[in-house]
């Protein structure tokens, strides 16, 4: 039957560097060398410091860690293009990025072993807290990105976390549909890394891509190679000047792969082949940018070496810092509940510091 | 009924309902407070579906009024972003019966932000919801779920009986550093008008009211069970019971001295609520009283409250509701124990 | 920058009749002449049901109602496609396709002025009761999709209700995610009449429509003149075809328009144009396929009259059963709770069994 | 720490844990009754991330193990729909703290649809979840939320103890024609194994049981708390204290015979729960205690329950789960008021 046309939607996607390393030329950020040295540098960090957390959880010394190895390039892409006034709504797999932004490694640490502490991220940088269900995190973005624009900012805008996973909760749509209307600051920011916990992606939507789904709200999105961190680097750009502006809300969804275990008490072993595994190790994301800064004379290994010692030595402190700091007090339990104590908190409290430890 | 300001009323007073009286306090603290902002279904171009927002986009503009899409996880999420900006968000949920898709934000975020982060971050929000029996709506329009914010650490629970009190919590859960869950009985919203002070008071939240002093019996209530409990008193009056009557006023955290005060007293209690109970107010009051005046007790505390069954459409609603007859039944059972 | 296409939607809206009954003749479905004459009979039946709930309610006869005038055409030109074995998951708003598909006058009327005895529908109607969360209710119908694909059912299809302001609900994306997972037989039917109470479309998304959301899952999803019956029964036809195939869920977004206020406990004239309502109503569905049949020599001043006399004389038959009916035993709050009552209820039951009425 | 079932148990046993308890109902009765279906988040391929629906894949196919999308109100709401067409689904939660997001679905509808319909759908539905603290994982994963439930009328609410108990009342959860909600402690599912009898047997939904006779104090618990009770228990016999131990294994519909026959015996009665205090499962047990066996009391009915704090991260979470000498100090101050 004929039909009146009343929407179309184009779904794009930018890819930069091919698998090994070589890139589309005509793509690459105008960027000066040593802005294309940093996204490298800031995916090496990030997975030094995961690398790590990985140690410290086989040895005992950590609580559980969900690794985000695989996805360095998005974390970066994304990392390198925040100002300092912008805010970050993270879900759990994050590290990269709130480490790059200015939270500091013993503080990840110190969550991911337990230490509520370790959310007190220095005053100056806007990173919220971890936050764990999955999809409700997008919220805040959104809210964050309409009090921005309700305080007139014309810089600042709120990046909202979500996986491939997540995407499936009512809260995701609640978010791009509230972001919509009320035109927020807000950059929805999908790590659609292909697997939640055991659940592939095509079995969590019978949609191609995420990225589609923006335009269901009237919304602009784009999928990137999200191992690719010259696509990223330039797609979330893009995104971001739009939401900046105060265009509304930008969906950018980036296609990589979770490289890990889903987290160290997970074993993905039973759900998936290695073979994908291993394609996907063939697209590693660091890999690829290396060949590509080394071939255009960026970098080389002794760089490289250089720049891990002292990657490492940061790490260190902070493992460092991380076991030296003594426990919390148990009051710390009740202590925060409420700016003002109520009483049956009082007496709790009582009772807490009145114990001797179990 | 009024009475119980914690500052001193400024003089002149209006004539006002309950509903009246809360959009009294909204405008006020918006006034005074340009952070205060109100978001939720139809409170802007409507003014709400009980006219408790009525005026406030009209005085403060649609970017302090905002009339959102319908989702309530939505409003309270997003209202929590704007709280993290240092905007103090009034979420209005339409009725308590649909504060459900918004358990979410409001369990997992809104009551424990501050504690997750250190302190950093409070959450200065007021979650408004009508709630309870008596004016036969459709189904999901008259729930009672306050014992589900009671039991989650993090909030905090204000259910007023009069205008009077309205105005003053309203104010005071606004200024409230934390987050208040504001449940507003939808039978007593225009029931009856009373005296409201203009201008600046606050009531305590944590603080109950005797309403009516007496030596038999303790009743306890709440919201539009109050005047439930005060017709009970009067009935008992006449069977030369006197009965005091305590309104709670805020139901977490529960004002425990206040109640056990009166029961060690009268040595006999009666708490009574809409909701169901198992679990529910009624169960941790008495628990309470039973823990900590325990030798003060002539008789069990009585628990008057909904039916364990879902709140019947509006034919059989009056069976469910608890009412003077079994209230003052209760009370009776208290006191020939 | 230029990018890969990955996705294309393309989201169109039917039209077939005009704004005075004129139709585009290659689109009328080709029905019988007394088929297109049920259309609008099923019209006329629902309003007059209609009016005569919102008289009953100004005389306070009637608990509040919500009135489906406007949206005739939807939930007629659905209604003609069902069969005996569909299941309806209806909102609020469905008096209409309800008592088309079975369920009985006085049982509707009984919902409404308060007694739950009215979601006793007849045996072999396949209608779940009104379910009042919005949004909440497609959830159900995908679950009954998914159960009568697993049951094997070739014909049977279920149809999931919400209006424009449901959309928003995340309930509605967790159901067409869900939907096209499991490829569920479940058919979206949206009635978007522009107004959640007092929220007007375009303050409820920023999509232009409700169907392209459907792309963002995969499903197909069309728009069509939602006071139009001849479109709206193709659309829907093809729609049902393809989920009776087993193809999957599908989306139909019927664009109308709420003549009357939300409910009686509402005043539409507090936030909408009184020109906006005269505009939608010379867009009348009944007046356009009534001028529709006219035109064909299909229906006449007196066929109507006759019509409208024989359905007067069944709404005031429904109207004497349900005003007839003896209200039922106070014992019923909670005698439906569990099959077997625990003891708490059982003492309930005692007490309120012991008590006078109030 | 086993018996009490309600059908003669078959002859041979297997030594299991309470995970592995649960895996051998849910075999069992998807092998019994076609209409059970599994369904959840990772609960196919990976068999669970407790482990619990292990093999069911392999043993029943994809048409009756439904790993879904990650969407926990869609879980519940497609598996309403799911048994309005004559399934009975077992949904998983993943950790009950991931409930909230699904509580519109349970409340709003699976709790009421039998009542809403006037008898017409039963919602057979049982919903799983691990719950509670003990295994130091992130935040949201060891919350207990079981009051939620019991609040919420039309619920049935079971938490096992042991794994014969545990596979005796999934059974009895599965062939409920009423939605059971089944909380499993993280902290027992492997802690200990217990001889499990294979084939069908099945354990009364709301039948507490006596764990270990006494006549001086009553420790009543239930899921994790039952072996601290007991732990307790053991301590407080070495100061002659013998107390009984009641393990209630339904939390909603309480066992009030076997509760108050306790306290009756003994005059004396200690709750304990991980779940925060405020209308808790304990507020409504000393209720119902004081209600009805005042006179029976010697003490007051003592409270032994998580903080009104928020489940706290790992490193502190030692400080706040209720254990063996908070439950020996609350047994005394009932033995010594
Ligand atoms: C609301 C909610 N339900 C369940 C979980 C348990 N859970 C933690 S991570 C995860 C999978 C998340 O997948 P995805 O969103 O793709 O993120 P990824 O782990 O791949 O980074 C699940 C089910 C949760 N955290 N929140
Ligand atoms: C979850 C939920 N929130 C709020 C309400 C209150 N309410 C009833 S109808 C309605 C508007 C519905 O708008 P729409 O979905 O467009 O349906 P329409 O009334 O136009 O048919 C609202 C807010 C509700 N029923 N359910
Ligand atoms: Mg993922
Ligand atoms: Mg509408």
């Amino acid at each position: 039957m004929p039909l009146k046309v009343v929407h179309q939607a184009v779904t794009e996607r930018l890819e930069i560097l091919d698998k090994d390393g070589r890139a589309d030329e005509a793509l690459v950020p105008a960027l000066p060398g040593e802005e294309l040295v940093r996204l490298h540098k800031l995916m090496l960090r990030m997975r030094r410091f995961d690398e790590k957390a990985l140690t410290l959880q086989r040895q005992g010394r950590m609580g559980t860690w969900g690794s985000l190895r695989g996805q360095e390039a998005c974390q970066a892409g994304l990392a390198a293009n925040l100002r300092r006034e912008d805010w970050l709504a993270p879900s759990f797999r994050e590290h990269g990025v709130m480490i790059s932004a200015g939270v500091s490694m013993h503080q990840v640490y110190a969550i991911w072993r337990g230490d509520e502490r370790g959310h007190l991220f220095p005053a100056e940088v806007h990173c919220l807290p971890v936050s764990v269900p999955v999809g409700s995190q997008l919220l805040h973005a959104v809210g964050v990105g309409m009090g921005l624009g309700l305080r007139g900012e014309k810089s600042a805008v709120a990046v909202g976390f979500a996986g491939d996973g997540a995407s499936s909760e009512g809260d995701f749509h609640e978010a791009l549909n509230f972001g919509g209307v009320f035109k927020a600051r807000t950059l929805f920011f999908i790590q659609n890394n292909q697997w939640a916990i055991s659940v592939p992606f095509r079995k969590q939507t019978a949609a191609a891509t995420i990225a589609q789904r923006a335009h269901g709200y009237g919304l602009p999105g784009v999928q990137v190679d999200g191992n690719d961190v010259l696509a990223v680097y330039a797609a979330t750009r893009k995104a971001l000047d739009h939401v900046r502006a105060g265009h509304g809300p930008y969906l950018v969804e980036c296609l990589t792969y979770r490289m890990e275990n889903h987290t160290t008490a997970d074993d993905h072993t039973r759900y998936r082949k290695a073979e994908e595994v291993a394609y996907w190790r063939e697209r590693d994301p660091v890999d690829r940018m290396r060949r590509f800064l080394a071939a255009r004379k960026l970098w080389d290994e002794a760089r490289e070496a250089a720049y891990l010692e002292e990657v490492a030595a940061e790490v260190e402190g902070a493992v460092a810092l991380l076991e030296s700091t003594p426990k919390a007090p148990p009051t710390d339990i009740v202590d925060y509940m409420y700016a003002r104590r109520p009483w049956f908190l009082e007496e709790q409290r009582a009772e807490i510091a009145g114990r001797v430890a179990p | 009924m009024s009475g119980g300001a914690s500052a001193a009323p400024a003089a002149r007073t209006e004539k006002l309902t309950l509903a009246q009286a809360v959009n009294r306090g909204l405008a006020e603290e918006m006034r005074r407070d340009p952070r205060v902002l109100v978001m939720g279904e139809d409170v802007g171009v409507d003014g709400g579906v009980f006219r408790v927002t009525e005026g406030l986009l009209e005085a403060f503009g649609p970017e302090r009024v905002l009339d959102t899409p319908l989702a309530e996880s939505g409003i309270v999420g997003a209202g929590l972003g704007l709280a993290l900006t240092g905007y103090r968000p009034v979420c209005e949920i339409q009725f308590s019966g649909f504060v459900y898709p918004a358990l979410n934000q409001i369990f997992a975020h809104v009551a424990r932000y501050r504690n997750r982060s250190r302190g950093r971050y409070a959450v200065p929000m007021v979650i408004r919801m009508p709630y309870g029996g008596g004016i036969h709506p459709p189904e999901h329009h008259s729930e009672s779920y306050e014992a589900l914010f009671c039991n989650t650490p993090g909030l905090k629970v204000v259910i007023p009986s009069t205008p009077y009190d309205a105005k003053g919590l309203i104010v005071s859960a606004i200024r409230d550093d934390d987050p208040v869950v504001f449940c507003e009985s939808e039978r007593i919203y225009r029931a009856f008008r009373e005296e409201v002070p203009e201008g600046d008071y606050a009531v305590p939240i944590g603080k109950a009211k005797v309403v009516a002093e007496g030596e038999d019996v303790t009743l306890i209530a709440y919201g539009s069970m109050t005047r439930q409990a005060v017709e009970a008193r009067d009935a008992l009056a006449r069977e030369s019971v006197a009965a005091e009557v305590l309104d709670l006023r805020t139901v977490c955290p529960l004002d425990v001295e206040a109640i056990l005060g009166s029961v060690e007293k009268t040595g006999r209690a009666v708490v009574i609520h809409e909701a169901p109970r198992n679990t529910g107010v009624g169960a941790e009051v008495a628990a309470l009283i039973q823990e900590r005046a325990l030798l003060s007790l002539q008789a069990p505390v009585q628990r008057v409250c909904g039916y364990d069954a879902v709140f019947p459409f509006p034919l059989l609603e009056n069976h469910y509701l608890p009412d003077r007859e079994r209230i003052v039944r209760a009370a009776r059972a208290a006191l020939d124990f």
